[in-house]
């Protein structure tokens, strides 16, 4: 049906008939010219450097050996320059090889700490959410002003609640502690250890991410057409059941769109881990992400390395989305 | 929530506390870090990190007058206000025309328009900073604003798009046929019909880019170049050097910028909710 | 003022599809005419109507209004107004609003609106509505604003897509003779979309009907109930349906259960097989004694009193498309359930199709 | 700024004499005014030194550097050091919005020129009859051309609190890893502090290393060292430290941080750290003030005492318009003058690479006290590389200090890693 508005929509007016392949033209030629601008932006911005990168990923490019020529200038003198005699060359999968064995970086820690981040900060997003996105949607006093002071983590810059988060965190000077020991507890050292450490950064992205999911999941409950919970109560269902087999089952849309985008923004959510633990203890808390960002960027650059991080990631969230797609598409939802 | 009948509504006294303790502290959490970064703020320096721990200490105004008056902030709060109100502007042409045509045609390539819009989403930034500053070299668009709203439109536009198409579906085509009938081209029929009835959808849209834009970093750090024109985010930077950050300009600082985002916040959460219902219904 | 509509062969085919939605429709609408075009869902008829309005592209064949061949035309190009099914009122804007709409579009200057849209309003009983927003009306007055926005237009022709279908039921009956009344004093051609053949019945000058894409027969409502071109027309249109039913052929009669019917000559000599189809309207069933000639028996089953008629429903020995026969009989002196009656078919009003064709025999 | 300021005029006076009798292309300025007028150029400069404490005296320098080149125009922007390195090389590499002259640490400078970002300026007269120290100047020097001029030099050295000392009855600054830890055991004791806060981070380390006469790799042989056996012992007496209790378990994140809150809180005597802290902790009111602070060479490990050299360098970036070079030679002979470099040490305290600088400012006390740990600085190996060692460094020192491992398989590790990731054409022992 919706192919009806650009039906009969020539680009000049006029009873001519025209061959169906200009008609075709004609009718696409607004989705075409509609869609283009952020195709044209998001190719040039995104899609060209992707491409780029995935070649890179084949080679042993780094900041020093991507030059054909070695030039040496003098300042007030003469240029010298001598071909490059470490030119980088295809090393085939030599750096997915490298990446995957652990002969360079720690592969496969990284992705154990990503996976777990993850779905840790997916899951706690989604349940905190939903949890909060029920009370809310209830019909009380002070509804409004709850929501709207809920949702002020959102407009809090990222960069700057990691601050804050770390601060908080701070074994010696930091709050959390100091009221761990004023309970009488011992005081942790957060960052420390593994596990410690990655749980500040998890409360800090959950802290972060909550409201988004609330204000996602409210929006679907208040779509779920309220008789069908009447049609439940009369069912005689606890209020436990309606929750099973109403809300969870509406939800569905809505879920299964912010758990994707949920997780794959969390998988690749470079500035929390980045600001709040550092990777530290002793890189226990890197994540992939991290990973490529310091091959990219930590002395010398290492585009290669880099790339081949980007491409892992850029695979796994792939196959991650195709499977979740066709998962929905069994319970018949499509995107 | 008109429900069930208002009798009925009613809860016993015990889960009416439940609900609120719940709630209340739910909102302590939600603010709680916000509010310390505000009394770090109104602390010395030599008190915000400190082994002492108090609410208050020597309260003052003196870093706001520092960060006011010493400093750029005020230019990059400027720069910052720009960059974010035109890639709002920006951002929500290109994803509603976009997230239009996705939702009312039925165009060959319709698919891979929605997988490439995912995809960018899945790259790390990182890989992307060095060749997207190559681009806007060659453009001569380093160290100016253009740059970083193009840059944070491609950031945004993906989710803004996909979360648009969800709202437009929600509007009835027949609306369209009207206006078609009416006499409206397809453009029109977006400027006059569809646009005015998405209002809801278009205000998270809004918020959802200003945010993108006002508190990003790593973008601004690598293509603007001269103080002047730093935004926020990036010039907040210069008070975190190799050693002593400056807590109590960072400090300050931090709670100025998070004041427009709420201010914008404010206006735009009336629709939050009824935006994203249709937009994550259809996601 | 008034134009004809022609569909020529026009067909409507789906991409990706194999079987066109609407197979090589021609049908001639009269200038002024309201033609009523029904059908079961699915059948085409809203494809039609929107192949006809340029929201759907035709595939083949042609659409004229008046001597313009508009099948290619842009639908504002075409002069023609449209009410929807679910109203299509634009929400922001308000009634006055939504009703001028097209008229500013189109660059029509604001007094020359002001005075239609006023005229529009008087006639539709809308005038105290004009400032409000679709939102706070009545489906009712919802229904009469998106009239008012097809009547300020002036148009050469009125589509209507089951512009009835949202309203209650004693609405729906006040409404449809309201729009039947407006369309003759306007005399603006009509093409009129309903799955409810009793509307179409009841609207119609004439009555198209439609199943699977293919026009089945055009005709008066009343020329229709008496001589349907098919089986599918004689079972669509009336209420309650015509009893159909497969019967053998034995010398020049149909076994129906216990009873033989004679058959007109006509219809024994277009027989091609041994049987036929048969079909009788509930009112062409006569309560007749036990034993006289050409009667059935039927065992009561359920009776629905409405006071001014009374319709007897019952099982006959015999297998009827239908579960059950229905028949109308006296509303006064109703059977008892249980029971078992006899009924004779008014020879006069017996209907007779082929068993391979569908189409009608001729009875006389 | 009482305290400098007569300082100051004096030195003023001397610079003049200097300038005067000075060879090189420094004449008197009013003698060739005329040519430093001719001169005509704006250089844009990329200052990556802490934009609110020490960016005015350099802006202060650059007016003063327009008192005698006026057409010479300063472009001064401020670029936080943690962004700086990328932010140019980016810019470097794509050939655009890179700056004329660069502030750039030690490290970065054999990575810049060996990706051809940089001007070497062997024979310009920046070099000529140069009075830089040598260590500082080492930096500079990639594939036997020099890159750069050093602007500032520092070290490390040990800082302690002299309240806390006298508290403790102690009377001298520890010359020995082992009279800290006894140091330590008294400061614990009696002033009921913690003695020493060994900062977690790799660099932190060295002076351990380079106590038993240890270093990271060597360039010469191309052979990783990091693992030998004199670090080892090295890094055991940094662990001893923190397993005996001489030194508080650091914290794994942002130990710099806590080590200097601690430190000027005087809730620890001993740190080991750097001139550019100097000011910091004087001006907190809780430390006490420059006089409380004592300054001493860092401890000494079996073979002596090592620190490593960092400090900053100008460098000259490839791209700039060859036209420019005569501007751009003679800023940065001004800036690193020894009146300027004089200047600079005398306002933030940092110590200059002009060893005629340092008679300028012999009145100050904060710079004389870091003569003595500079006479123990060591050059660190200034290959491309040199950025990417600090990062497995890291993590030895947070396993090592913080997670108790054992050293000699932790240092291993190291260098494996230093192997597969940071120099693979280097062999291991």
């Amino acid at each position: 049906m919706s192919l009806s508005t650009a039906a009969g929509s020539g680009v000049t007016p006029g009873p001519a008939r025209r061959g169906r392949l200009r008609r075709t033209f004609d009718k696409h030629w607004y989705a075409w010219a509609m869609v283009a601008p952020t195709i044209f932006v998001l190719g040039a911005l995104v899609l060209y450097p992707l491409v780029r990168g995935i070649l890179q990923s084949f080679t042993n490019l780094t900041e020093t050996n991507q030059r054909a020529e070695v030039c040496s200038k003098t300042l007030g003198g003469a240029e010298s320059c001598t071909p490059n005699p470490d030119r980088w060359h295809w090393v085939g999968l030599h750096n997915y090889t490298d990446l995957l064995t652990g002969e360079r970086g720690h592969f496969w820690l990284l992705l154990e700490n990503t996976i777990v981040w993850t779905l840790a900060c997916v899951l706690l997003h989604y349940l905190i959410g939903l949890g909060l996105a029920v009370l809310l949607n209830r019909n009380f006093r002070g509804r409004s002003l709850y929501r709207v002071l809920l949702i002020v983590p959102w407009a809090v810059p990222a960069f700057v609640s990691a601050f804050a988060w770390k601060f908080l965190f701070n074994p010696k000077f930091g709050l959390i502690n100091s009221v761990l020991v004023h309970l009488g507890l011992d005081p942790v050292e957060w960052f420390n250890h593994r596990w410690t450490a990655m749980f500040a950064a998890v409360v800090t992205n959950v802290w972060l991410g909550v409201p988004f999911m609330m204000v996602a999941i409210l929006g679907g409950l208040q779509s779920i057409p309220a008789e069908l919970y009447e049609a439940a109560e009369m069912d005689g269902t606890s209020p436990w059941q309606r929750f099973r087999h109403v809300t969870v089952p509406g939800l569905r849309p809505v879920s299964s769109t912010v758990i994707l985008l949920g997780t794959i923004w969390t998988f690749n959510m470079f500035p929390i881990i980045y600001f709040v633990t550092g990777g530290q203890p002793a890189g226990e808390t890197e994540i992939l992400v991290t990973g490529s960002y310091r091959a990219a960027f930590e002395g010398l650059r290492n585009y290669s390395l880099a790339a081949t991080y980007g491409v892992v990631i850029l695979a796994l969230l792939v196959v991650y989305a195709a499977a979740y797609r066709r998962v929905l598409k069994s319970k018949g939802e499509v995107w | 929530m008109t429900r069930k009948p208002r009798g009925r509504d009613e809860r016993s006294p015990l889960s009416s506390l439940a609900l609120h303790a719940t709630l209340v502290v739910a909102t302590t959490i939600a603010l709680f870090p916000v509010v310390w970064v505000l009394l770090a703020s109104l602390k010395p320096q030599d008190a915000i990190q400190s082994t002492e721990i108090h609410l208050f200490d020597h309260p003052t105004l003196e870093n706001y007058r520092r960060v006011l008056f010493e400093t750029s902030f005020p230019h990059w709060f400027l720069n910052s206000v720009v960059v974010a109100i035109f890639t709002m502007v920006i951002g929500i042409s290109m994803s509603a025309t976009a997230g239009y045509a996705l939702s009312r045609f039925n165009f060959p390539g319709k698919r891979g328009v929605m997988w490439l819009f995912l995809i960018t989403q899945m790259f790390p930034v990182a890989i992307l900073i060095v060749p997207i500053y190559t681009i806007m070299a060659n453009l001569g668009l380093i160290d100016t604003k253009a740059s970083l709203v193009i840059a944070y439109c491609s950031v945004a536009v993906p989710f803004c798009t996909w979360m648009l198409r969800g709202y437009f579906d929600t509007i009835p085509p027949e609306l369209d046929d009207a206006a078609a009938l009416d006499g409206l081209g397809p453009f029109k029929t977006f400027w006059y019909v569809v646009l005015p009835l998405a209002r809801p959808g278009l205000a998270v849209t809004a918020f959802y880019t200003f945010l993108t834009a006002w508190g990003e970093v790593a973008y601004a750090i690598a293509f603007i170049l001269s103080d002047k024109n730093l935004t926020l985010g990036a010039g907040l930077q210069q008070f975190v050097p190799r050693f002593n950050p400056q807590w109590d300009l960072l400090t300050a600082g931090a709670v100025l910028i998070m004041l427009p985002a709420s201010l914008v916040f404010y206006f735009a959460q009336k629709h939050l909710v009824a935006g994203l219902t249709a937009g994550g219904t259809k996601g | 003022m008034s134009t004809p509509v022609v569909f020529d062969a026009a067909t409507r085919l789906y991409p990706g599809s194999t079987v066109p939605a609407v197979d090589r429709l021609d049908l001639e609408v009269q200038p002024g005419e309201f033609l009523a075009l029904v059908g079961p869902s699915g059948c085409g008829k809203s494809t039609s109507l929107r192949m006809l309005a340029g929201l759907e592209d035709v595939s083949s064949g042609s659409i004229r209004i008046g001597d313009r061949d508009v099948t290619h035309l842009r639908p504002k190009d075409r002069d023609i107004a449209m009410v929807f099914q679910n109203y299509a009122l634009y929400p922001h804007l308000t009634v006055g609003e939504n009703m001028g709409f097209a008229l500013k579009i189109a660059g029509v200057a604001k007094s020359e609106i002001s005075t239609r849209v006023a005229d529009a309003a008087r006639i539709l009983d809308l005038e105290r509505f004009l400032d409000r927003k679709p939102k706070a009306l009545s489906g009712g007055q919802r229904q009469r604003v998106a009239m008012g926005r097809a009547i300020v237009r002036e148009p050469q022709v009125f589509l209507m897509d089951e512009p009835l279908s949202n309203l209650d039921a004693k609405l729906r009956v006040s409404t449809r003779t309201e729009i039947a009344s407006l369309q003759r004093r306007l005399g603006i051609t009509t093409v009129y979309v309903t799955h409810d053949q009793v509307e179409a019945m009841t609207m119609g000058d004439r009555v198209a009907v439609l199943k699977d894409g293919v026009l089945q027969q055009v005709a008066a409502p009343l020329d229709l109930y008496d001589r349907p071109a098919n089986v599918f027309v004689a079972g669509f249109i009336g209420s309650p349906a015509m009893n159909l039913g497969t019967f053998a052929v034995e010398d020049g009669d149909a076994l129906v259960a216990e009873a033989r019917i004679r058959l007109p000559r006509a219809t024994t000599d277009a027989l091609t097989t041994g049987e036929v189809v048969l079909g009788f309207r509930p009112e062409s069933l006569e309560r007749v004694p036990a034993g006289t000639e050409g009667a059935f028996a039927v065992e009561v089953l359920v009776v629905e009193e409405l006071g001014s008629e009374a319709f007897l429903y019952g099982s006959l020995g015999a297998k009827l498309h239908n579960p059950q026969l229905v028949a109308k009989v006296e509303p006064r002196s109703v059977p008892a359930k249980g029971s078992v009656v006899h009924f004779r078919v008014d020879p006069e009003r017996l209907h007779a199709f082929s068993t391979t064709t569908g189409e009608a025999l001729p009875t006389a | 700024m009482r305290r400098t300021l007569p300082g100051l005029t004096g030195l003023a006076a001397v610079a003049l004499v200097l300038s005067a009798c000075g060879g090189g292309g420094a004449a008197s300025p009013s003698a060739d005014k005329t040519d430093h007028d001719a001169l005509k150029a704006t250089l844009t400069w990329w200052d990556t030194s802490d934009p609110t404490n020490e960016a005015p005296a350099f802006k202060q320098l650059i007016k003063k550097f327009n008192a005698e080149y006026p057409n010479v125009k300063i472009n001064y922007q401020s670029v936080p050091f943690g962004e700086a390195q990328n932010k140019f090389k980016t810019a470097a590499e794509a050939g655009e919005g890179a700056p004329d002259i660069l502030r750039a640490e030690v490290a970065w400078v054999p990575e810049f020129a060996a990706a051809g970002h940089l001007y070497a300026l062997d024979g310009s007269d920046v070099l000529k009859d140069n009075h830089y120290l040598d260590t500082a100047l080492s930096s500079d020097v990639y594939n036997g051309k020099t890159y750069g001029v050093p602007q500032v030099t520092d070290t490390l050295g040990l800082m302690y609190n002299k309240k806390l000392f006298k508290e403790a009855g102690i009377d001298e600054a520890p010359t020995t890893w082992a009279e800290v830890k006894a140091d330590a055991k008294l400061l614990k004791q009696k002033a009921h502090v913690d003695g020493i806060y060994l900062n977690s981070g790799g660099y932190f380390l060295l002076p351990f290393m380079y106590g038993e006469g240890g270093d990271l790799v060597d360039t010469k042989s191309k052979t990783i060292e990091v693992a030998s056996q004199a670090n080892k012992d090295g890094i055991k007496v940094a662990q001893d430290m923190v397993k005996s209790g001489a030194a508080p378990k650091p914290d794994a994140n942002d130990s710099y941080g806590t080590m200097m809150t601690l430190f000027k809180e005087g809730k620890v005597g001993m740190v080991i750290n750097g001139p550019w802290e100097v000011a910091n902790v004087s001006k907190d009111p809780k430390f006490g003030g420059f006089d409380n602070l004592g300054i001493a060479p860092v401890p000494a490990g079996s073979k002596g005492a090592g620190a490593p050299v960092g400090g900053h360098n100008y460098v000259v970036y490839s791209g700039m318009d060859e036209k420019k070079a005569d501007a751009a030679t003679a800023f940065l002979e001004f800036m690193t003058s020894a009146k300027s470099e004089a200047f600079i040490a005398d306002k933030l305290g940092l110590l200059p690479t002009n060893e005629d600088a340092y008679d300028l400012v012999k009145d100050n006390p904060r710079i004389t006290a870091w003569k003595a740990a500079l006479d123990v600085a060591k050059a660190r190996p200034w290959i491309p590389e040199g950025g990417l060692f600090f990062g497995p460094l890291d993590e030895m020192a947070t396993k090592v200090l913080v997670q108790g491992a054992d050293v000699d398989k932790t240092l291993d590790q190291t260098a494996a890693k230093y192997k597969s990731d940071v120099v693979p054409a280097y062999d291991l022992p």
